[in-house]
């Protein structure tokens, strides 16, 4: 897990989710399970046992009736660049065979299904549920198969899967610039599946990095947060929402504590070495 | 034709047709833990009520338990040889098989708690060396090949196999270098009991699990270790006890026992110490910097701050308290008591460790997780209690365990 | 050397070790455990895809009647993805959960793969394959037969929609058949669009310019849960202007209500009293357009007839609705109603639009001209952020049907469904009155054939048990639907269609759009199975009645047809995949109305009258009298619909009932939400059981404490609770269809309902 | 340990109480057992075990298989003009188009041209009723890979002959061997069965994951991350 710091131009693809856009509609989801081959069963209503590389929750403020808001909050696998930034995602760290690493030219956390051997430790780890487990074999019943892209393989029964942020969409991408004899790749050429599905924009994708890309804009934004940041897992995905309480609900806070004030204590020293 | 007896000279054992009504119903329980076994290889698992959630559930417990409770193989043999404590030889055999007992278990569980057992060698193949896991692969694998190794000659002290000279020979060198293995074994057991600490410690995505570090090791990583050591020869005291108690005989003298009951509750005692002033740091430093207060964890009907008592307190005071106590240690009922508790202690630790660690919420939206294993689950868990109970009664009935045994039960 | 049985045993032993011991040095051992782990990972029955080439196509997702731009991805012709179609006029690249789902509507075991013959009794779901020959020749001989008895009028056709070639090509069928009972199924486009041919004379699908507005009032509207084109709204919603506001009123915090700027919770059905409520205070701070009023409008003030009797008109009819009263009506704020009323007003482009939920349920009339009124009052009809009727984008050529006597005959015949008739003049379809009409009838069923087309009644249809037997007194039914949906598994036989994505059709824009256009949804994929395009299939079934009905179709298939019909746009169609025509409104031209009056009627006076309050047509309020005595039922059920299910004619692909949360459905059951304080009183806990009786049926539910729905309110999901189609979606909870019933709006036939009375008991 | 009965009878089993811990002499015949025996029956297991895993062990797990046609490469490479990318070329969006499907041969074999049999039977049997030919590829990746053609040959600048070795010389196909276990080719693992010494010049490189990772250890300076040839 030796940081290659010879990338210069390295690359932290990230996401930030306008929850204030977000109606939660779920095409999110769809457009995620039809492009990552995501199987199905009779049977979703365990949602602890069902293949979702994103979720969408539903958080409520927890006020009566008429005071009561709700707030829709997608959930991909945050590709955590883990405490100290290092790329030791709480996930990667753990994996006994390797089968998950953190890319250090994109900050994308892999999972290999074919070297997985199921032992779940990084599901333990994850605090984001982002995990996975294959309980069953899958079945795509009725010549459903037929509509399996090639860009990503099945999974078999007895492996964790998760968000790739459509890894195979950055490869794909990549052999059209290689064509090209390109080195970089245009914001627009890699998009992953969700934020192009996104039928309100509320998911923007690109290179945390990067100037240019509108990711880096947003992250700046003083309405952004990302889940659970006080773990210092340093999610790569952020979001935005202009609600207090929902800000708030990203996160453990002590009664007195103030949501801003810790925001800002816990982003501060990992904010700094943004350029690593 | 004469053969030479099964059965060790000089002691009684019950009768043939009695053995095999006790081992007939044992191994059908066996074979129902077996046919779960198979059930979930071949329909995966599924077959369990694990979720997404409960990545780690009743296996992984069971896992952690068996270990813990198998430390008493190596402590034993840490203070027989290389502390010199020559009381313990009467009971290291029996610790040792105990310990076997307990690490092969831990093997076949793991190897049914994998998704995909076929690649289970990709642990030491495609390692990554910076997984608790792994470490505790390799230590495990490695500590149960020194506890075959410790085994074998006991195994071949049989009548009928100490007739061949070869086997005889290899046996009494074998037994000779045994500190040399028992050296091994505490080395390799203090690591992967501190691994299997650090399994749950290194968790900072897991605010109930996570520890700060000394060096590259967690808090949990030394209390492991050393909860194994306290609380192993209690479990096996628990087993010889209960032995006697099947048996009806008196298997090993009261001076080994309290010896290794004295030694115990001095490991207790300063375990728990340690693991309160652990869970004062953790409650006061670790757990408010990460948002959560104490009883935060503890707001669940199932997860109440009752488990936390019963671990420090009943658990892990009471025992410690009542062995280093001479009168405690000469008291059967309080010796019963306290080795009870201590065993119920460590396992509940275990037991927090890693299914607390699943179902508290981390999130403000998130309800607690809850989970009830399914009877595959339970079967499988059971399996390596009927195997244990199988290994010990052949090994009793056929090997020289106990060597006080017929001085203790003279046959008139 | 002697080998006694010791031996044996020793020497077999060193065989083994020896070969234990050799095996650790040889390749096998160590090639065989990573082949077998290489067996785990590429197990056979695990697919692989096939790669190959990737293209796209582009076509129009027709399985709502958003009709939103698609986009396929193929590889090697095998479609693999579907995605928006980014310069789709319509939806602008955005698409919903079902539109992401589409793949799933091809393939999968939903479909129906062939034709099929009823084998055993109605709706036992034993079929037989047969021939399209043989289908077609049963269909056509019964068809025949009826009317060689000289009864056309008895075969009837419940169709999904009535836009666009298709509904057309049936209903020409049935015109030349010789049949009036093309039946629409009802939307709440029924009711707005009625009010807006009684207030302005037009007749056409309603538009709401949502592009151009900037505050928009919603009454219960499912903006972002598919109310109009779903992709069309969340786009909307997502490229929304940082000044556009949401105003939603509603007894529920739904998924619009939770993303407006404002949610006012509202006691369920008292809309129109709220809309009544806002008008009086916008007259009496004169906050409305003068210009538009005093010069555009009629029936604003008291007006007098030509027999010289004095009318009330809308400004001292709304007098009746103060503040105070709206308020005690609809469970809102006096102030909340006067500050709303203001801001409407003062708006820069405020628009009312109306339609609970994704609009299944008509609504009544007078709720629709109570919104509608209030748009006038601010003058927003037929200008550019406002409403106005679509004019017939009028781009097909049909040749003149000729019709025998026979036929001449039975087209005399009223509709069974009443639709049209002196007591529903203005009412185009009433299929909620088809179920009462047949179990009513005395002799045989007046309904001998139904035909059905892109509908699935037997699901959608209020009042499942009333609807079921009205079906079973039908003594043919045929279905052309290409899902085994709970219809055609009722039905005798089924002539499959297409999938959408193997079918060539036109595609209008759905009502509500402010652009006109047609789309042309193209075959991504030859057919998977053996099914017929519908068109075909009506072609081929004109064909086989032969004389004027055969004479009335002469092209040999639906494509040749599309293109003879759409003649010179064929061409433009073809290319660009769009036809969108100019609707503009220009200033004066756009206000000249059709109406007696030529002006904007505030006081509708096409409306029937007599039954009317006090014989006034101007909207007013009156509770909708629903079902249920209120001692035995004390709580009032409502269904809610979300975007994740859907409710319509095209059930739920697998895929979105895995996106349905699990304070839904869980395993077998739905859940209905209630407030905690119900609950409270109910003694029902989160995730309980309970029994949900209403006067129509009962069905054991689970509970789901919601803060945002009002205290009393019992909301259930509508879409769940499916018997047909497969095991990913039969036997998922309770179709809220079968506990709610109809309530005819005494003025134009349609089903005002918007709930029913209802208890809930713990079990 | 059946009962707790303390005066229970002796077994059966038991040692009579007499018998003293010493191992003794039994009345049993003597063992025939000799060192010599037991070591030449280990031996026999050795070496019969060496020889099956070394030479038996091979033959058994391929399972050898003939492709549809025997193509003539070398003829081919003469006739076009842009060497392997003729046929086996990149797609616009840099995709790797490989086997070239039967559109690439229609163009000259409509019918037949030189009347070789293999061709006849192309055609006939392919062409003709127009069936795309099941071509057996020796360097078919599991389903797992995504093995970039463009970052290696266009990035790269690497020959096809640096890893598919001279096939495109060859005037017939050679035999394909398929993994009975795991249905890969022969080619992938190495034709060595011990994946010992290295492939002759001109031989294709065994295309397992390792061989990648070591080309890329040597080239880059490390073996890349697993998201850059998995999928």
């Amino acid at each position: 897990m030796k940081e290659n710091n010879n990338h210069s131009n390295a690359k932290r693809y990230g996401m930030v989710i306008d929850l204030d856009k977000c109606t939660g509609c779920g095409s999110c989801m769809v457009a995620c399970y039809s492009e990552n081959n995501v199987p199905f069963k009779t049977d979703e209503t365990n949602k602890l046992d069902s293949l979702n590389w994103i979720r969408v929750y539903k958080i409520s403020n927890n006020k009566p009736y008429p005071h009561s808001e709700v707030c829709y909050l997608p959930m991909p696998c945050m590709q955590c660049d883990g405490i100290g930034k290092h790329g030791h995602s709480p996930c990667v760290s753990v994996c006994p065979a390797v089968a998950t690493d953190y890319d250090y030219s994109t900050g994308i956390v892999s999972q290999i299904y074919t070297r997985c051997f199921g032992c779940r430790y990084c599901m333990a780890a994850c605090p984001y549920h982002a995990r996975k487990f294959n309980w069953w074999d899958p079945v795509w019943p009725a010549d459903m198969e037929k509509y399996l892209s090639p860009n990503v393989s099945a999974r078999m029964r007895g492996v964790v899967e998760k968000c790739s942020f459509c890894f195979h969409r950055y490869q794909l991408a990549r052999d059209k610039a290689y064509l090209e004899k390109r080195q970089e790749l245009a914001e627009d050429e890699y998009q992953t599946a969700c934020a192009q599905g996104c039928p309100t924009g509320a998911i923007t994708f690109g290179d945390l990095n990067n100037k240019s890309h509108a990711v880096y804009k947003l992250k700046k934004s003083p309405t952004a947060f990302r889940l659970l940041e006080r773990l210092e897992t340093n999610p790569k995905v952020y979001y935005l929402s202009s609600k207090s309480w929902v800000r708030r609900a990203g996160d453990n806070y002590l009664a007195h504590e103030e949501t801003e004030k810790i925001n800002n204590k816990v982003k501060e020293p990992y904010e700094a070495k943004e350029h690593l | 034709m004469n053969e030479t007896p099964l059965i060790p000279a000089g002691v009684k054992r019950c009768s043939k047709w009695q053995f095999s009504l006790w081992m007939a119903a044992v191994t059908a329980v066996l074979l129902w833990g077996v046919y779960a076994m198979f059930l979930i290889w071949y329909k995966g698992l599924n077959q369990t009520n694990m979720n997404d959630a409960y990545g780690f559930a009743l296996w992984i417990w069971a896992d952690l338990a068996v270990i813990a409770l198998g430390g008493g193989a190596f402590f034993s043999g840490f203070l027989t040889y290389i502390i010199g404590k020559d009381e313990l030889k009467n009971i290291i055999n029996f610790a040792v098989i105990i310990g076997f007992i307990c690490y092969s278990s831990a093997l076949l569980i793991l190897a049914i708690d994998i998704g995909q057992p076929l690649r289970g060698w990709f642990i030491f193949w495609h390692a990554n060396v910076h997984s608790m896991l792994t470490e505790v692969a390799f230590c495990l694998s490695c500590y149960f090949a020194v506890l075959t190794i410790e085994f074998i000659p006991l195994i071949l002290e049989n009548p009928k196999l100490a007739k061949k000279p070869f086997l005889h020979h290899l046996s009494h060198n074998m037994h000779g270098i045994m500190a040399v293995f028992a050296a091994t074994g505490v080395f390799l057991s203090f690591f992967h009991q501190g691994s299997l600490g650090g399994v749950a410690g290194v968790l900072y995505g897991r605010p109930f699990a996570f520890r700060e570090h000394i060096f590259i090791w967690p808090f949990t990583f030394f209390l492991f270790t050393w909860s194994a050591a306290a609380c192993g020869p209690c479990f096996t005291i628990l087993v010889t006890k209960i032995t006697e108690k099947i048996t009806g005989k008196k298997l090993v003298g009261d001076a080994a026992v309290r010896l290794l009951a004295k030694i115990s509750g001095w490991m207790i005692i300063t375990y728990i110490i340690a693991k309160t002033a652990d869970t004062i740091y953790w409650a006061y430093v670790t757990a408010p910097g990460l948002g959560f207060t104490l009883m935060d964890f503890y707001t669940s009907s199932t997860y109440n701050i009752g488990l936390l008592f019963a671990e420090i307190i009943v658990c892990g005071f009471v025992p410690g308290l009542i062995l280093i106590t001479k009168r405690g240690r000469e008291s059967s009922f309080l010796l019963m008591t306290a080795i009870i508790l201590a065993v119920i202690g460590v396992s509940l630790n275990r037991w927090v460790m890693v299914l607390q660690v699943m179902a508290v919420p981390l999130f403000s939206f998130n309800e607690w997780y809850t989970y009830m294993p399914s009877w595959q689950e339970v079967a499988t868990t059971v399996l390596p209690v009927a195997y244990g109970l199988i290994v010990i009664s052949l090994a009793y009935r056929y090997l020289p365990v106990f060597p006080q045994e017929r001085e203790l039960n003279p046959i008139d | 050397m002697k080998i006694d049985r010791r031996s044996f045993l020793t020497y077999t032993t060193a065989v083994v070790l020896g070969g234990a011991a050799g095996s650790m040095l040889s390749p096998a051992t160590w090639k065989i455990t990573d082949d077998i782990a290489i067996w785990t990972q590429n197990w056979p029955w695990t697919p692989v895809p096939e790669d190959g080439a990737v293209s796209y196509k582009q076509s129009v997702c027709t399985l709502c009647s958003g009709n939103c731009g698609i986009n396929v991805r193929l590889i090697d012709g095998r479609p693999v993805k579907i995605e928006g179609l980014k310069d789709h006029p319509v939806n602008k690249g955005s698409l919903c959960p079902q539109g992401f789902s589409g793949l799933q509507y091809l393939y999968g075991p939903s479909r129906v793969t062939a034709p099929l013959k009823r084998e055993g009794k109605r709706g036992e779901g034993k079929w037989k394959k047969v021939s399209w020959d043989e289908a077609l020749a049963a269909v056509t001989g019964k068809l025949a037969e009826l009317r060689k008895q000289g009864r056309p009028q008895s075969v009837a056709c419940i169709s999904g929609s009535d836009q666009g070639t298709i509904p057309n090509l049936i209903g020409r069928f049935l015109n030349a058949y010789g049949s009036p009972n093309f039946i629409c199924e009802p939307t709440a486009q029924d009711a707005i669009e009625q009010a807006i041919y009684l207030t302005q004379g037009a007749q056409g699908e309603p538009v709401f310019d949502i592009e151009n507005a900037e505050f928009i009032l919603s009454f219960g509207s499912g903006i972002l849960e598919g109310w109009g084109a779903t992709g069309r709204m969340l786009n909307l919603y997502g490229a929304g202007k940082p000044a556009r506001k949401i105003i939603q009123v509603e007894p529920r915090l739904s998924d619009t209500a939770a993303k407006a700027s404002q949610w006012i919770g509202i006691n369920p059905g008292t809309e129109t009293a709220l809309a009544l409520g806002l008008a009086h205070v916008i007259i009496n701070e004169s906050l409305y357009d003068k210009n538009f009023v005093e010069n555009l409008a009629f029936g604003f003030d008291d007006w007098t007839d030509d027999n010289g009797k004095t009318h009330e008109g809308f400004a001292a009819m709304v007098k009746n609705y103060a503040p105070a009263k709206v308020a005690q009506i609809t469970g809102i704020d006096q102030a909340e109603i006067v500050s709303l009323a203001r801001k409407f007003a003062r708006a820069k482009r405020p628009i009312a639009v109306n339609g609970r939920g994704r609009g299944f349920l008509p609504g009544s009339i007078d709720e629709s001209l109570a919104v509608l009124s209030l748009n006038a009052l601010v003058g927003n009809i037929n200008k550019t952020g406002g409403v106005s009727a679509m004019p017939d984008p009028n781009y097909t050529q049909w040749p003149e049907v000729k019709i025998d006597e026979i036929a001449a005959k039975g087209m005399q015949e009223p509709r069974i469904d009443g639709a049209g008739s002196e007591q529903f003049p203005n009412t185009r379809y009433l299929l909620n009155r088809l179920p009462e009409t047949i179990n009513t009838a005395t002799g045989e069923s007046p309904v001998q054939a139904l035909l059905v087309t892109d509908a699935n009644p037997l699901y959608t249809m209020p009042d499942t048990a009333a609807t079921k037997k009205a079906f079973d007194r039908i003594p043919f039914i045929v279905s052309f639907s290409p899902y085994m949906d709970e219809t055609a598994r009722h039905a005798d036989y089924i002539l499959p269609n297409h999938s959408y994505l193997e079918r060539l059709q036109d595609a209008p824009a759905a009502a509500g759009n402010s652009l006109q256009v047609i789309s042309l949804a193209k075959p991504v994929v030859r057919p998977v199975y053996e099914t017929q395009h519908i068109g075909d299939t009506f072609i081929q079934m004109a064909k086989g009645l032969g004389g004027f009905v055969n004479e009335a179709f002469p092209w040999a298939s639906y494509e040749k047809f599309l293109k003879k019909t759409l003649a010179d746009h064929w061409r433009t169609l073809n290319r660009k995949g769009i036809l969108e025509f100019a609707h503009d409104l220009p200033e004066p031209l756009a206000y000249t109305f059709n109406t007696v009056s030529s002006k904007f009627e505030f006081y509708p006076t096409a409306r029937n009258r007599a039954k009317q309050q006090k014989g006034s047509a101007l909207p007013a309020y009156a509770p909708v009298p629903i079902e249920g005595d209120i001692q035995r039922f004390k709580l009032v059920m409502t269904p809610y619909d979300s975007i994740r299910l859907s409710g319509g004619y095209v059930a739920n692909a697998p895929f979105m009932t895995k996106t349905v949360e699990d304070t839904v459905l869980k395993q077998q059951t739905s859940f209905v939400e209630i407030n905690p304080a119900t609950a409270r009183e109910l003694g029902l806990k989160e995730g309980g059981m309970a029994r949900l009786t209403t006067p129509k049926g009962e069905a054991d539910v689970k509970v789901h404490l919601y803060d945002g729905i009002k205290p009393g309110l019992i909301a259930m999901p509508r879409g769940l609770g499916h018997t047909a189609y497969s095991d990913y979606l039969a036997d998922k909870g309770t179709n809220v269809n079968m506990l709610i019933g109809a309530i005819e709006d005494p003025g134009s036939g349609l089903n005002m309902a918007w709930g029913i009375r209802a208890k809930l008991t713990r079990i | 340990m059946s009962s707790t009965d303390k005066n229970q009878t002796v077994s059966s089993e038991a040692a009579p109480d007499s018998v003293t811990p010493e191992p003794e002499i039994h009345d049993s015949p003597p063992s025939t057992t000799s060192g010599w025996a037991v070591f030449m029956f280990f031996m026999i297991g050795f070496v019969g075990s060496l020889l099956s895993g070394w030479i038996l062990f091979p033959e058994l797990l391929y399972s050898k298989k003939e492709q549809p046609i025997d193509f003539n490469h070398a003829i081919h490479l003469d006739l076009v003009y842009d060497g392997c990318n003729s046929c086996h070329y990149f797609r616009d969006d840099g995709t790797f188009a490989g086997v070239p499907g039967m559109d690439s041969c229609v163009d000259c074999h409509m019918d037949v041209m030189t009347g070789a049999p293999e061709e006849v039977k192309f055609v006939d049997e392919y062409v003709t009723p127009g069936i795309e030919v099941p071509w057996l590829i020796y360097s078919e990746q599991p389903d797992c890979v995504f093995f970039s053609h463009s970052a290696h040959v266009i990035g790269a600048d690497m020959s096809c002959e640096s890893c598919h070795g001279d096939i495109g010389t060859s005037t017939h196909l050679p035999v394909y061997q398929e993994n009975r276990l795991t249905g890969y080719s022969r080619d992938i693992w190495g034709h060595s069965i011990s994946r010992l010494g290295k492939p002759e010049p001109g031989e294709p490189k065994p295309m397992k994951m390792n061989d990648c990772a070591d080309c890329h250890l040597e080239k880059m300076g490390h073996k890349g991350a697993c998201f850059q040839c998995h999928k």
